[in-house]
Parts: structure tokens; sequence; C-alpha cells
């Protein structure tokens, strides 16, 4: 069995084992139902007829919803960008692998500013 | 057709067979940390120690009290005196440590509440020479021989093991290479299934553990791969097989198809029925019924058959009743029984019983050692051992059996004598420090392994043959089952001779359609047919001389037992034309410490 | 030589290796479970793009003018029914999700029942959806 | 639908000789019933022993305890010697290797991968203390948890069954995790420590995605997933 020790050590005392991800992408998920769920209600149930420019801002204005919104954005940003993660992990074994979870790191980190420039100026 | 490459290794120890016996021998080789090879046709959880259900018998005496000395006893007994007591008493008094272990390297028995292993009752098992039933089989569930072949196997993975063994999965043995001046082992040729092409192994000492071979009997309990190539290779290469005659049918095979119902069904509570519903084994053997030995109970069957009391249109099985066991109780103890029983006849058998009837299983004979496990020569005076060649589990016989294995004494077997072998061999190399044969390159396939690559180049380049080897085999399974089965007869065993004359020509005829060497299972089955045609040859041969009902062996020309002329082994040997010479080899009846056990009369 | 499956990169080849019935592995039965998990990983890429364009509207949307003009543009019923898919795509994805993590910490995978869990599933995610589009379709 | 003797169904099977054929085929056999409950292995020794030799696939003890002879039947992975021809209602069964092993010839798949994978985890009872002079002790309830993890048999059917292990070849895949836990749960063991480090890996318990096919695919119906589970819960609870 000689052999196998370089096989073996593929697996053993990895650093980035990976568990915080996945233990990360089942709490993000369960706080996406809740925050996801409030977002869509607020969005597309209460008021629609009254989606103005003024109803939103004013609603962006409050401290409230600029938590709420930025923690949702957060987490979707967090979930959705570590779920695309484990995407290229199954499916992408080349150079390619660096090259995708580098530019969705990129995207990520993009979106978080654009996210945060939008929700945080508001003053209603 | 492509040329076929020969390539060579060299190892301390060769095995042949990675089966219970085999990795027992490889724990101890590897462990002694000399270079191993295991060789085996199929990788090694796939052999077919796996389909052992019932357990391993012990004196550990954690549901009564339980001795050695008692367990030493059945087994003779059991054995119907024909035994040597003094592997009988080797085996039996290092029973409860092997068992310990195995423990000790994972096994999971199954346990009592105060944590100790499980054990159940089995057939042939008494407590106080014979006065009631005993409790000495340590049982994992009714997985004991997967349970246990699989923590042998994990065992030879133990990192401390592990850089010593080298597993040659899937490469099928063909020859044992001997040194003919000497007299000792020098390797083995080997075909590689997956890539073909011959692999020699050439080593100090090969140990040979290959297993059963009851695949030439119509009903069998045997895997595919159990035809018996052990034998073969040391027939071949001049070497005897010793009561080869002995051929344990288990009662309870499951009907039409032959997989097997543990006796531990019966040592759970389970009992056999004939058409009327009675339970017949009352006449057979009043005081332990259905707990019998095998030979015992598998006459009974037959008996109730041949008087017409059988189950079935066609009156020729019985049932195995064990629905009053309870639902529960058989999923938790016996979840496999219920597994094959549905499957194969879909019986439920918590509900219904299960048809069943007397099954070709295991060979009590076999390459003949000594308590050693060293292969032995018989020299006319005394058993004379072959330097550097071991044989342990089925293929071997010490004989720890006699004329007829008490369940759950084989899987003990292959451990103990494994483990003796590997033990044996280790200090043999280490201390007595033997030179390598190391013949070159160019000599090895112009003298050693010429023969056979002769032959199967001979079956490439050949045609495809003018006689199809499945029709010698199944021929061969039924002429077996019909000649030489429970109960046999001097015209119908010398009808078998001629037939075996016949397959013998026939098979000059068989060729080889699938001309890839890549996994050819062809050119495999070939030298499965010719293994068990040898296999055929010396158990025919063997029955129709000895004289006797003795065990297993049971003749309806001679149905008593003859201690006088016949207390002894037969030696099988097969000369270049074909012929089988027999020898007779007096038994070895005194033990290494107890008193001699006097052959009784045996009575259930 | 042997055949090795996942190591065959060029769409054409792939094409005859499904018609050659060597790339069998995707003709493997698919039970239930393998549907829920490709809807769930289908869905749940469909949630990030989602965002990632949602996100990058708003941003954009910064001036009430322009934010009033892209209002009128999805006033229209074809974005009103892209919403309901938006909304049939995440409560999938939720329900599922939910399913997925009980599976892993509360045991809902027993042979038993593992099945069942995914029909479970599929009535209860029928439910929040029909529940959530209602109002949806009423404003049609 | 009932099969009585003499029925003919149509095999399917999926054929390959890596030094004639430049591209796999599938060739039609027709198999006769010849007693009921009859299994796929022995419509397919049917095959090999009557009609074509050359048909190569594994067997040894035909019965669903040696694990050779998983393959792909109708669609789903499964050991052939415990699969009635019968209970799969169709009068063509189509008979494919273990998809994602690479394939050696016809329905014989290359193991090396999957036992690497096996050996990867430590499989073995591993003690630190020297053992005592009897066996050890193990209450009737510890030893129930290692109930449905003990008795695999290394088919392969689950791995095989399994998307993750299709996409990522490194994925350790179900059978070789159960087997993890099949040590990871026993109370005499002492070195799960290095097994849980071994399975604690984007290619280990993470990457499995609870798709269940695994457990509709084990012939001896033991529970991967469920193992998984396990496995990934211990490592959480030891490290936090
Ligand atoms: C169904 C069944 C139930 C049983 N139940 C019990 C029980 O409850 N209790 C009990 O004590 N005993 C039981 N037995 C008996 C016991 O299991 C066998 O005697 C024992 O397993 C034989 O083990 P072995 O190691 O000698 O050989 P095996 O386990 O048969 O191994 C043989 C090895 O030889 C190898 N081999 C064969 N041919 C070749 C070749 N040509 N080239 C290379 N390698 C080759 C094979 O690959 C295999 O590895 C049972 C037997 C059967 C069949
Ligand atoms: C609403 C509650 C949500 C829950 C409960 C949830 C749950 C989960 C879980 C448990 C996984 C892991 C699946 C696996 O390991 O196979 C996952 C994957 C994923 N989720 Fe979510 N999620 C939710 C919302 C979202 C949202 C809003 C997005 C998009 C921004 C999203 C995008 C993804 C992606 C891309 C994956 C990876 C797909 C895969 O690996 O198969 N999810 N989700
Ligand atoms: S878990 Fe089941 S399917 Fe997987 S290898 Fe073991 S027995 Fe086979
Ligand atoms: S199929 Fe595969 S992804 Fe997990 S649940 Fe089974 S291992
Ligand atoms: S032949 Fe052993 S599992 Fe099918």
């Amino acid at each position: 069995m000689m052999y196998m020790r370089g096989f073996i050590d593929r697996y053993q005392g990895s650093a980035k084992s990976g568990e915080w991800n996945w233990l990360l992408q089942r709490v993000s998920g369960v706080a996406l139902l809740v925050l996801l769920l409030g977002h869509f209600f607020v969005e597309h149930f209460v008021g629609h007829t009254g989606l103005t420019y003024q109803a939103v801002a004013a609603r962006f204005a409050s401290l409230g919803w600029k938590i709420f919104d930025l923690t949702f954005v957060v987490f979707a940003l967090y979930h959705g960008i570590n779920g695309i993660f484990m995407v290229i992990e199954d499916y992408v074994h080349s150079g390619w692998r660096v090259f995708w979870k580098g530019f969705f790191w990129v995207v990520g980190i993009v979106y978080l500013v654009l996210a945060a420039i939008t929700v945080l100026p508001f003053k209603g | 057709m492509a040329d076929i490459d020969v390539r060579i290794e060299e190892f301390d120890v060769v095995i042949v067979g990675a089966g219970g016996a085999g990795l027992a021998a490889a724990i101890e080789t590897g462990g002694s940390k000399l270079k191993t090879a295991v060789v085996s046709e199929v990788y090694p959880t796939r052999s077919h120690t796996v389909s052992a259900q019932g357990g391993i018998n012990a004196a550990l005496a954690n549901m009564d009290e339980d001795y050695w000395i008692w367990h030493m006893y059945d087994t003779v007994k059991g054995g119907d005196y024909i035994g040597d007591q003094d592997a009988m008493e080797f085996f039996t008094k290092n029973a409860p440590k092997t068992i310990i272990e195995l423990e000790h390297w994972g096994m999971p028995f199954s346990r009592i509440e105060n944590g100790k292993a499980y054990q159940r009752a089995f057939g042939g098992q008494t407590r106080n020479f014979g006065e009631s039933l005993a409790h000495r089989a340590v049982a994992c569930s009714d997985r004991s021989g997967h349970a246990m072949l699989h923590t042998l196997f994990e065992r030879t993975l133990h990192q401390d093991i592990a850089p010593y063994v080298s597993y040659y999965s899937e490469y099928y043995a063909l020859e044992l290479l001997m040194d003919k001046e000497e007299r000792r082992p020098i390797g083995i040729v080997a075909w590689d299934m997956v890539n073909g092409g011959i692999h020699i192994f050439f080593s100090y000492a090969v140990i040979f553990a290959t297993g059963g071979n009851t695949r030439n009997f119509r009903t069998n309990t045997n895997a595919h791969v159990n035809t018996g190539i052990g034998w073969t290779m040391c027939l071949k290469a001049g070497i005897a097989i010793k009561d080869p005659e002995f051929i344990q049918f288990h009662p309870t095979g499951i009907y039409g198809v032959g997989n097997l119902i543990t006796e531990g069904v019966r040592g759970e509570g389970g009992y056999l029925l004939n058409a009327k519903g009675e339970r017949f084994m009352k006449t057979y053997a009043p005081h332990v019924l259905d707990l019998a030995s095998r030979d015992v109970v598998s006459r009974g069957m037959a008996m109730e058959v041949l008087e017409g009391r059988g189950v079935g249109p066609k009156k020729d099985h019985c049932l195995l009743k064990l629905d009053h066991l309870g639902h529960d109780f058989i999923m938790d103890k016996l979840p496999g029984i219920w597994e094959l029983a549905y499957k194969f006849v879909g019986v439920d058998c918590t509900k219904d019983p299960i048809p069943v009837q007397p099954t070709a299983h295991y060979h009590m004979g076999g390459i003949p050692t000594n308590v050693d496990a060293e292969v032995v020569d018989w020299d006319g005076e005394k058993e004379v051992p072959i330097p550097g060649l071991y044989a342990a589990g089925e293929c071997a016989c010490a004989s720890v059996h006699g004329g007829n294995r008490l369940g759950c004494n084989s899987l003990l077997d292959l451990v103990v004598t494994g483990k003796q072998a590997g033990r044996n061999c280790a200090r043999w190399i280490i201390e007595e420090k033997p030179v390598f044969p190391n013949p070159p390159e160019e000599f090895i396939a112009d003298k050693y392994a010429k023969g056979i690559i002769d032959r199967i180049k001979g079956y490439y380049e050949g045609g495809e043959g003018t006689v199809s080897m499945d029709a010698i085999w199944e021929d061969l399974r039924d002429t077996m089952q019909e000649n030489v089965s429970v109960f046999r007869i001097e015209e119908k065993i010398a009808a078998q001779v001629k037939k075996l004359d016949e397959y013998e020509k026939q098979f000059k005829e068989v060729g080889l359609t699938d001309k890839g060497l890549t996994f050819n299972t062809e050119l495999a089955e070939i030298f499965d047919l010719e293994s068990l045609l040898y296999v055929s040859r010396v158990e025919t041969e063997a029955a129709l001389a000895r004289k006797e009902s003795r065990g297993a062996h049971s003749r309806d020309d001679y149905p008593e037992r003859d201690d006088e002329n016949w207390m002894k082994h037969t030696f099988t040997k097969i000369d270049e034309n074909g012929k089988v010479e027999i020898e007779y080899v007096p038994v070895r009846t005194k033990p290494l410490t107890a008193p001699t056990f006097q052959p009784k009369k045996r009575v259930y | 030589m042997r055949l090795q499956f996942p190591c065959i990169y060029i769409v054409a080849e792939r094409i005859m290796d499904w018609y050659n019935g060597r790339l069998h592995h995707i003709q493997y039965k698919w039970h239930e479970g393998f549907v829920a998990w490709l809807f769930h990983r289908i869905t749940g890429l469909l949630l990030i793009f989602y965002l990632f364009i949602h996100e990058w509207a708003i941003t954009t949307l910064q001036t009430p003018e322009s934010f009033t003009k892209a209002i009128a543009v999805l006033e229209n019923p074809v974005f009103k029914v892209l919403e309901i898919g938006l909304w049939l795509v995440a409560s999938y994805h939720a329900v599922n999700g939910l399913r997925v993590v009980l599976t892993n910490f509360a045991g809902a995978a027993e042979r038993s029942n593992y099945k069942g869990n995914v029909w479970i599933f599929w009535v209860i995610f029928a439910i929040v959806f029909v529940a959530g589009a209602i109002p949806m379709i009423m404003k049609l | 639908m009932a099969l009585k003797e003499g029925d003919k169904v149509v095999f399917k099977i999926f054929r390959y000789d890596p030094e004639k054929d430049k591209a796999p085929y599938y060739k039609d056999y027709e198999v006769t019933i010849t007693r009921t409950g009859m299994m796929v292995l022995d419509g397919l020794n049917q095959i090999k022993w009557e009609q074509d030799h050359t048909l190569t696939y594994r067997r040894s003890c035909r019965e669903g305890v040696c694990g050779s002879d998983g393959m792909n039947i109708n669609g789903v992975n499964t050991v052939s010697c415990m699969s009635h021809i019968e209970d799969y209602n169709a009068n063509v069964l189509t008979i494919k290797p273990l998809p994602g092993f690479p394939i050696i010839k016809d329905l014989v798949c290359d193991f090396e991968d999957f036992f690497n994978k096996y050996y990867v985890v430590k499989p073995y009872l591993i003690e630190k203390d020297p053992p005592p002079g009897r066996e050890r002790l193990q209450s009737p309830e510890d030893r129930a948890k290692l109930d449905g993890l003990y008795e695999c048999i290394l088919c392969g059917c689950c791995s095989s069954s399994c998307p993750s292990y299709w996409a990522d070849p490194d994925y350790l895949g179900p059978s070789a995790m159960l087997n993890a836990a099949r040590f990871v749960f026993d109370t005499r063991d002492q070195g799960s420590d290095e097994r849980l480090d071994a399975v604690n890996s984007i290619h280990g318990v993470w990457r499995c995605h609870t798709i269940l096919n695994c457990i509709s695919a084990c012939p001896k119906e033991l529970n991967p997933t469920k193992a998984i589970a396990g496995l990934q819960k211990e490592i959480l609870k030891r490290k936090y």
C-alpha cells in the first residue's frame, strides 16, 4: 500500500476544509429564509400600487430598513456567491477554477460596495 | 495473436488466496515485516468467506460454563474419529485467544447485556462431553463471515502491516513452481486477468489458502470462484490431497438454488419438518434433534425424501420452520436469512417455512498439513514437511475436521491455521535463513512456466473448439450430484469414474472464443473447469476406495463405520498419465497434551 | 486503453458519447432527490444572477425620473408574469433549502422516509408558492 | 409482470472490448426464463454460457454479499445477483457498467480509484491503549450504532450513483464515508480524529449535496446519506 501515501495526503490536514463554507451556507440560507420572505413581502405585496420613488426613498431613509436591507444583501451575496463557488468546485477542475473563483470574488466585492453606496446615502 | 508478456517479481512470501485464511496469514507475515504478495482471483473482500453466516466456535464461556476440552471432544466426535487429534487440540485450545484477537482488531460481534460477545448454539456443540447443548459460537448477527473477512482485511490495511503486504487482486493463480531436486516451492505462476499476461512470483515460501471447491455439484453453497485451484496446483506439482472423499452436504441449502441458510437458524430454535408436518429429526437424533452434526441431519433429510415424505410437487425437499421465533427476533438476529429467503424463494420467513434441501457445502479434506500448517509428504513411514510450503483454511487438511466439519469450526480454522501458517513461515524465513530460489529470467521462461505459457498460447492461437466448455461443466455438475452425493454406492461411483474419463477427453477439445487479453473471464473459466475435473477425479476415486461409512462419506453398500480397517487417511495423487494413486496414512490420534479420545459409536 | 468518463471535454465528442452510451451516467434514473437537487442548483444560480441584475438596476435608478420610468415599465404584464416566475424560483429554493438543512441536521433522510420527505417538500412548496402567487395574480 | 418459465426477456447489454472496439455499443440477447425468481445474474450467466462466451462481468458469491457484480440495470445501480428480472416489469433490460467508473471491458469497471478512496478513511480500528486480556466490553446499545454501517460490501453502487462523484473526481464518495462512519461510531475506536481529518475536506463530507441517489442504489439497504450527516455533525461537535 506504499503507493497510497501521496493519495492519502491529498485529503489529510488541508487547512481549507470547507466546513465553514458549508456551515455558513446553511446558516445564511436559514437567515435568508426570514430576510427574503420579509423583503419579498415588503417589495411585492405591500402597497404595490404605491411603489413610487418617494415611498421607496422614505423607507430607505429609516435606519431600521437600512440595516435590514444591508443585512439582506450581505447574506444573499455571501450565500449566492458561496453557492457559485460550490458549483465551480464541482465542475471546474482545471486552472480555470482559480480564474472563476477570483472573478466572483471581485463581483461580490463590487456588489457589496454598490449596495452600500445605494442604500446608505438616502436621507429621505 | 499478440505475444503474452511475462513479468517477474520477487517476494519473501506468496499467499495464494485472500479469503479468511490467506488474510490471517498475511497479517502474520506482514506483521513480521516480510515482503508479502497476496494473489487472489477476486478483490479480498469478495472472497467466499464473506458468505459465512453462523459464527465462530470458541470456548469463551460468555453464556455458560465451557472449556476447550469439551470443544475438542465435540470436534473429534463430529469428525467421526478420523481427525488428527494433535491438530484438533491446538485448534480448540487457541480458539478463545483467536476470537479475542479478532475482537481487538475491530470485529463487531453481537453483544450480550454485560458487554461480552454473544454466543449461540450450533450443531454438534455440547457441554461436558455430550451432555447438553453448548452456546459456543460467537456471532455477528448472521453476517459473521462478512464481519470477519472485512476485519481481517482491514487489519492488513493497518499502518503497521500495510507497507509489507501487496495485493494482487484479479490474478488467477495457475501453477506452483517447485524445485524438483530440493523439493521446495520457489514461487507461483499467475495470470493477470485485468491486462492479460503471465506474472511469475518468486519467493522463499508459498502459502495456499484457496478455499473451497464444491462448484462441481449441481446444488452447492459455494461462490462461482470456488473451483479448487489450490488442490489442482498441488496435484500438478505432485503433492497429495488428503481425504477428498469427505464432502459435507449442508442440510439447509435453499431449495433449487443452493444458497445457504445457516445452521444458526436451528441453533436459535428453528426446526425441520417433512411433508406430514412432523419434526422428523426425532427419529434420527433423539437427544439434540435438529442440532445433530450436519452429516446426520443431511442423511435424515435424504431418508425422509427417499421414503416419500418430501415436500413439494417433486417430493424432494423439506421445510425449515422459524416463524415461531417471532418477527423481532428474526429481524435482530437473522436479518440476512430473511433477506435470502425472501429474495430467492419469495418466502417471508417470519410467516412461512423455508424450503430446504441438503447442498454440497464444504471439503473436509485438502492439502495435507501437520499441526504447524506445513504441507507434508508421506514417505511410507512418516509425514515429512515440504520446506516453505504451507496451506491453511478450507483448502488445507490438518485434519481438524476429520470426516465431518461442525458448523462454525471452519471460520475458526481459517484464522487459527492461517495465523499458524503465517507465523511458522515467518519464523522459518527469519530464523533459518533459507537461500532465495533465484533462477535467471530466460531459464524461468523456458523451464518453469513454459508449459503453462505454451498452453495459453495454444488457446489463443487455436480454434474455437469443438466442444462447449459449459456442456461439460453442466453435465459434470449433474452427474456428480447424482453419483457422489449424500448416499453413495459402488456402481454409481464407478459409473462416475467412467464419466470423468469422458469429460477429460472432451475437455481436450475445448477452445477459446474470446481472444482478448483484457479481462478474459472465459480463459479463467476454462482453468476453473480443468481444476474441477481434477477435484472431481480425486473425490470420486477416493470415495470408491473407502469401503465404509464415516462422517460425511456414507456408503449404502457399507453402512457401518469400520475402525479396524479404515481408521486412516486417504492420500490421493495424480500421476503424469492422469491416473490416481491412493496411499493410506495413519490417523494422528495422540493429542499434544490431552488424553486420546477413543472412537465410540456416534449418537446425537 | 480504459474509458475515462469524467475527462471528455469537447462538445461534439460528448454528443457522440451520449449516442454511444458512453456518458451513461447522465442516463441514470432521475430519482426524487436528484430532481430536487438539480432544481435547487438551477434556482440558486438563477437567484444569484437575478440579484446581480436587480441590484445593478436599483443602483442605476437613483433619480426620481428614471425610477418612475422604470416602474412604469415594470407595470407591464410581462414583468408581472416574470415576477411570479421569480417567486416560483425563490420559494422553491427556499423550501428545498430548508429540506436540505433538515436532512443534514435533523435526520430527514431515514431509509423509511427519504423519498417521502421529498414528496412532502413538493407539497409544502406548492402551498407556499400558491399562497404567495395568489395576491400577485390578483394584481395582474 | 409475472414471468412464466419459458418466457423471453431481452437483455440490452453494454459491450466494449478495448482491444477491438473504438466505441462501446449495445447488443441484444434473448434470455429464457428457466425458473421463477430468476435473477439478472442468472440471465447473464445464461448468455455467457450458452450464447456468447465473450460477455464479461464480475461475479462471485451470487447471494449479494461479496459486492462483485455492481452494475446499472434499467438506469439504477444494484448487484445483479439479488435483482429479480421480474421486478423490473419490462421486456427489455438495459444493462450497463457502473456509471462514473472507468471501464475495463463490457460490464467490468476499474475500482482502483474507488478502493483508494476507501483506504483514505483508514478503514481499520485504531487502538492507542493496549487492549485488555479479554474482549473489550461493548454494550448492545453501543454495538447497535454499527448496524447499518458494518454491512457494506464495497460494491460501489452508491458512489457510482452519486452526481457529486461523477462531477468531482476527487470526491471520496458515499461508500468511503460510510466506512469512515463505521469506525467513527465504534466505541472501541480511538483514532477517529485522524479519520475525521481525512473526511473533513471539500472532497469529503462537505461535498455531499444530499442528492440521495446513494440510498436508493445501495443493495444492502444501508444509508450513506445518514452516515455522512452523522460525520458532519461529529466533526462540528468535536471542534466546537
Ligand atoms: C454459504 C456458506 C456459509 C458458511 N457458514 C459458515 C459458518 O457459519 N461458520 C463457519 O465456521 N464456516 C462457515 N462456512 C465455511 C467457511 O466460510 C469456508 O470454509 C471458508 O470461508 C473458507 O475460507 P478460505 O479462506 O479457506 O477460502 P475463501 O474465503 O473461499 O477464499 C479463497 C480465496 O482463494 C482465491 N482463489 C481462488 N481461486 C484462485 C485462483 N485460481 N487464483 C488466485 N486466487 C484464487 C479467491 O480469490 C479467494 O480469495 C460457510 C461457507 C459457506 C459457503
Ligand atoms: C430563502 C432561503 C434560502 C435557503 C434556505 C437556502 C438554502 C440553501 C442551501 C442549504 C444550499 C446548499 C445546497 C447544497 O449544499 O447542495 C443553497 C445553495 C445555493 N443557494 Fe440558497 N438558500 C436560500 C436562498 C438563496 C438566495 C436568495 C440565493 C441567491 C442569491 C441563493 C443561491 C444559492 C446558490 C447559488 C446555491 C448553490 C447551489 C448548489 O450548490 O447546488 N439561495 N441554498
Ligand atoms: S454503502 Fe451500499 S452501495 Fe455503497 S458500497 Fe456499501 S453496500 Fe455498496
Ligand atoms: S448521492 Fe451523493 S451527494 Fe450525497 S446524499 Fe448520496 S452522497
Ligand atoms: S455475486 Fe456477490 S454480490 Fe453479486
